[in-house]
């Protein structure tokens, strides 16, 4: 045990939780204010949701011992045998640790694909969907990836979950906004956000957790730490720089919401590549990430579907970007126990992490749609058109967000 | 000059308007407001406290025109707003003695 | 007894109500509207979608007055809101037929 | 067909609900406004700069309601709206000359 | 001296003064907006009141040289002797750390009482109020527990202060209430929270907080901060789960609130328990704590006392069973240095808990309220009926809380 | 290499980004709603603009290897040699690691000062003025304190950035408003915070993350964090209370805005101080910080001059009374690396503080006039009017806060 690392784990944890609620700010504040309580809550209830199913099956599904690359068995059901002592993830902080610091990540993960579905869908269709999704689709991937796995052992990197969580969501959101259709009245009315401010808190409190995310997924205290929260600090900022410039070049002018949108196109691209490429790379892979979330976005008003608070632009298109970049500018001077990119001299990695990517997004893609259309044939997904004309808050909660 | 106050559904106000804008109606001011009749409200839970609220969010247009463009502007609206659901609204025609453009000073027919 | 309605520009509030102070008008009840006329809205974008937004951000005034006030209160209005540009807003004058002070029960001018 | 517009205190908006309903008025559309008058505002204090605040949030009510039976309505609101301090608010009559249900077209009386 | 200890203490202890501002949002969402900013005041302040009267007398009353177990004696007055070494009450971080840490407690506990008094009390007599009570009551319950007074001998369990924070301040707010009496329309207008997003913002500050709350309470960055990390999280997430269910089967909707004060209820509950239970025991006790407080909260109604925001059925009904539930559930097997509970062989734990519980309850409630009725009878203690309808921000701060 | 440090820094880090969202909300809060973008967004791209200036010749221009005292020669450029094993500045944290701290405080200095410019500036001449006003004044002053230059070889004694930080903005803030001149309708119309609760929050967050930038500028997870972090929490908590009851003394109320304000000017007081002075010495620096930056902002609307959100008031005379204090009130017997002040028999101190504090006030007084006189006579400083009046949200970014 290392009490420096503990205290780091610890710390990053707690900071890893706050992610969800400011997801939750950062998603409401984009929303029309009838709905701003309704895509809250659909956030906020997974930490509850997914805390339980963690402690039930899903940290042994996802974590516990192997079975052919693909799952973990029941071994650890109840986190029977995770305990307080160091544990097989990691040498110096007790395994339960580990599992506290990777229950976090499963629970902002089904969280992130609220952005897509948002004004629409029915909050008892919500919860059956996260506890199918968690555990017929995250758990599988997170092993494949973190947990022994297959995709892990033929090494793909992917240092905080680019394809783990950020691909993974992405390709559900693509999924589940063909599924669900467009909201009443997208294209033709204006759907605007109703509190910015709230959006730019949110971003504020995600990229504060973004540093124990991927600093915290050196799972040490130490120099890889130290790289990983440098470089997500610098991808942030560039990408937030260079959304913002992009649209001031074709639209004419910079937008808040762009510069936020910009930082978590960069905290996203930078996930799987924090800790093994350098900060200059970090900058142009923030730079990169910022222009082409930005370009996705917009395609998407032409696609035609609606991806309402673009999770599918930004944690898609930015999470493959990212693991494709760590692919590209991946290299052992900074981190020794990573892997050269093609940049320098390994053009081999940049087709694993195509693959890893791709696996992510095949397997996303179909069981969401799957999942789904099993909800939509049997309880129903959708609200009906006259509960969303009301909106989310009143229909589904019984509450308002707001009193003047 | 007359006055035209319609009190419709909020989602109904870009319908109207585009409406009314067909028929040459090119100015008018708009208002958030509430209304109570025979919609029934909507229950809201704070708490384990239940309560009723009779209040419904409604816009108010006001449009002043000429009156032999009355009707013409109330079957527009009525056209418009119209979901044959309880609570579409009401429109009132109240008399107006004078009309000013603040810019110009123009009165009457010329000020709108 | 006559309603004044004047739709004004949001930042000519303080000018407007400080030259009706001067003229002897001591009450008014004002209110936030949105105007739609021929000044034109502005742009908004977000998240590389723009719209175009018609209605503007506008006030209203309401000032209940004695008949023979009324072109007074009329001119002082259109003198303390013109700014010369599209936009400046309207003044609409309205029959009252009875006003009631609620404290007092008094009505007509005694009520203002 | 009348128009009654009452300017009141927002806290005793509850009440005067009420006591319409005790009478037999079903229907009512309500806004927040600022009222200027006798009342004397309150003063605000920012970064050690002092304001004197003189507009006070009121609700405006607006009932369309039969002309026979506007003096029951105006004693009504009265005597609901009354704290017997100054800016209590006020009523105000105005002619309608048209009302009009949306939904059905009704209009006049049937229409309320 | 271990830095890594260190290091986890320094953070923990920022992460509790977040908590009263968290807080002041958490309530000042819940109030109409005409009282938001003196909400807000009433928490923001006791930042600072409470900073002073800490440095001046207050940690040495709490935790000076014991005078019979009941009151710290005034050799630590002005800090005199506590200094940057190795402390009394631990052996790897500094005396002034361990003093800064209990300083943020000592800082939110008045501050939840604000929530059962909301919207009508003078801002003066707060003031008063808060002197007199964090003096008179806190310090001294505060020595009980932790200060090596007669409750902490006797073998009472309460790891981070269910005891001292939490059922200390939810029977303040009862006596409160009882003294004050109820807001004028109470049960006849409806009186209804402002700014739910904002309430939630408040519960995701709170929650982050509360690691460094629980956690930090084990004054060492190792297993058992560990362990009541884990157990804060899940416990508070079982509890935002179960309100909601419990409002659904009672009411039909789950709301955002019912989310967010279960959140809170659990985070409440699992503060005694923290660092004595199994994460399997957290979560029932989570389960518990939300079906608990929904239940005491809708049973407020019916008693006919004003307990604005919920402090004593949330706070007090939660922290009691809090301090049972680590009496049942405690076990020596996550924690060697705690004790075993009734479901652990050990019924007599049981008894020890209720009876710590009891004297807390007891000794607050008739201090408190002699406090108030002392301050009801010199400058009184609630604003007047006029300025009650003209909100507490501009009569007792000439403010308003929002311009549009 | 020591875990905890690392730990340690690596959370002071995170919470110092944290900061400059947090400066948005606490300025935002403050301007009229349809600035209210404009406001957080010329704060927020400093996360951008100074991340790259960082990497690409900012962290070499200021710490990198000096040049006669006054600035840092180009080594670094790139953060050539800027690795992750202990580095110059400490030997038990990694090189990149104290360098991505001092990032931070790179991003919220200029930050600072858009209190000051607020609702009147074109963003592309922020843009310009941030990227001129970092490299030619942030960079030198930092060199001149921290990166081996004169200033910090004199002797000054500057913990955490007073002279460097809120000296240096505040100078500059004085200096912005002289050349920008004032809002329309200053001094006429009544200008109002559009949103206090978001202001407090705005405090929250920097209290929260002043504790990263004090007690982090010890570089270790120790004693000197200790009693950083402790210092920072009294002096910020009576400052509050002092500004509070200066205004109650002198306007008879105390205000929500007033104690948020007296807290900030607390943390700006202490900055420089927190790791040389005692507790109680750190109680009478912020209830002197409270005061004297409350009668500042009073005597502003005497002098005329439109400092719009009061930066000049309470970083400038904050930041200034802060260094004079710690040539009063540090003490070698809290920290014996320190030095001992006026009140410790040791008055030639302050006259080296009042010395550094000068100098760095001259220097950024003339260069911001210089670089802003330039840019309003190249690209234009101010908005016109007409714009003006429509605020900066619409005007410089489309966009506006909220939509109800
Ligand atoms: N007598 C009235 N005076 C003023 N406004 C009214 C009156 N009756 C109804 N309204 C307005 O018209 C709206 C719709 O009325 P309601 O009775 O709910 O349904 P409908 O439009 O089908 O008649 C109300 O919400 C209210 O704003
Ligand atoms: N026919 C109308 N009925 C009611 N309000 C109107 C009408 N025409 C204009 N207005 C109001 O007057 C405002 C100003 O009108 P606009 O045509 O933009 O410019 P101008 O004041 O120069 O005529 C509008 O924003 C709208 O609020
Ligand atoms: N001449 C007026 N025209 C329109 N509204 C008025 C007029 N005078 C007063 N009001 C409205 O009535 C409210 C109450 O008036 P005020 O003079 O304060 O007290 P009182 O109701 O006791 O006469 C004001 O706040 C304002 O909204």
């Amino acid at each position: 045990m290392n009490t420096g690392d503990i205290a780091f784990m610890l710390v990053a944890s707690a900071m890893v939780m706050l992610m969800t609620p400011g997801l939750a700010l950062f998603y409401g504040g984009m929303v029309r204010s009838k709905n701003v309580l309704g895509t809250i809550m659909q956030n906020f209830i997974c930490l509850g949701l997914i805390s339980i199913i963690w402690v039930a099956y899903g940290y042994s599904v996802a974590f516990g011992p192997d079975i052919s690359g693909f799952i973990g068995n029941l071994d650890w059901v109840g986190l029977k045998g995770v305990g307080l002592t160091v544990g097989p993830y990691s040498s110096t902080i007790p395994h339960l640790l580990f599992c506290a610091f990777q229950l976090m990540f499963a629970i902002i993960t089904p969280a992130l694909i609220t952005g897509a579905i948002a004004e629409r869908m029915k909050f008892s269709a919500f919860l059956l969907f996260t506890v199918l999704w968690s555990s017929l689709v995250y758990l599988p991937v997170c092993h494949w990836v973190w947990g022994g796995g297959w995709l892990g052992k033929m090494g793909a990197l992917d240092f905080a979950g680019g394809t783990v969580i950020h691909i993974n969501s992405g390709a559900a959101a693509l999924a589940a906004v063909l599924v669900l259709g467009k909201r009443k009245g997208w294209g033709k009315e204006s759907i605007h956000p109703h509190n910015l401010p709230m959006t730019v808190l949110g971003t504020g409190l995600l990229w504060f957790g973004w540093f124990g995310f991927n600093a915290g997924s050196a799972l040490a205290a130490g120099p890889l730490a130290t790289l990983a929260l440098f470089t997500t600090q610098v991808a942030a900022g560039a990408a937030a720089l260079s959304w913002t410039l992009a649209e001031t070049m074709l639209q004419g002018k910079p937008t808040t919401l762009g510069a936020a949108s910009g930082a978590v196109a960069g905290l996203v691209a930078i996930t799987p590549a924090a800790g093994f490429v350098s900060p200059v790379s970090a900058i142009l892979i923030g730079l990169v990430a910022g222009t082409l979330c930005y370009l996705a976005v917009v395609a998407k008003s032409k696609l035609g579907y609606d991806d309402a608070l673009d999770v599918v632009g930004v944690h898609g298109v930015g999470g493959l970007w990212g693991a494709l970049a760590t692919g590209l500018f991946a290299t052992t001077t900074v981190n020794p126990n990573g892997a050269n990119g093609f940049f320098y001299g390994n053009p081999s990695l940049l087709g694993v992490q195509a693959l890893g990517a791709g696996a992510a997004i095949a397997y996303s893609l179909i069981l969401t749609f799957i999942i789904l259309k099993a909800i939509d044939a049997t309880v129903g997904l959708r609200i009906s058109a006259e509960e969303e004309q009301q909106g989310l808050d009143l229909t589904q909660h019984s509450e308002i967000g707001y009193t003047i | 000059m007359k006055k035209i106050e319609a009190i419709i559904k909020p989602f109904k106000l870009d319908d109207v308007k585009e409406a009314l804008n067909a028929i040459g109606i090119k100015g008018m001011t708009i208002s958030e407001v509430k209304g109570y009749g025979r919609q029934k409200g909507h229950k809201e839970i704070y708490r384990g406290a239940e309560y009723v609220v009779d209040f419904i969010p409604k816009v108010k247009l006001e449009i002043i025109t000429e009156a032999a463009l009355v009707d013409q502007v109330v079957d527009c609206i009525r056209q418009a707003a119209n979901t044959d659901k309880i609570g579409d609204g009401k429109i009132f025609v109240l008399p107006v003695e004078e009309v000013i453009r603040v810019r110009t000073g123009e009165k009457g027919k010329e000020a709108i």
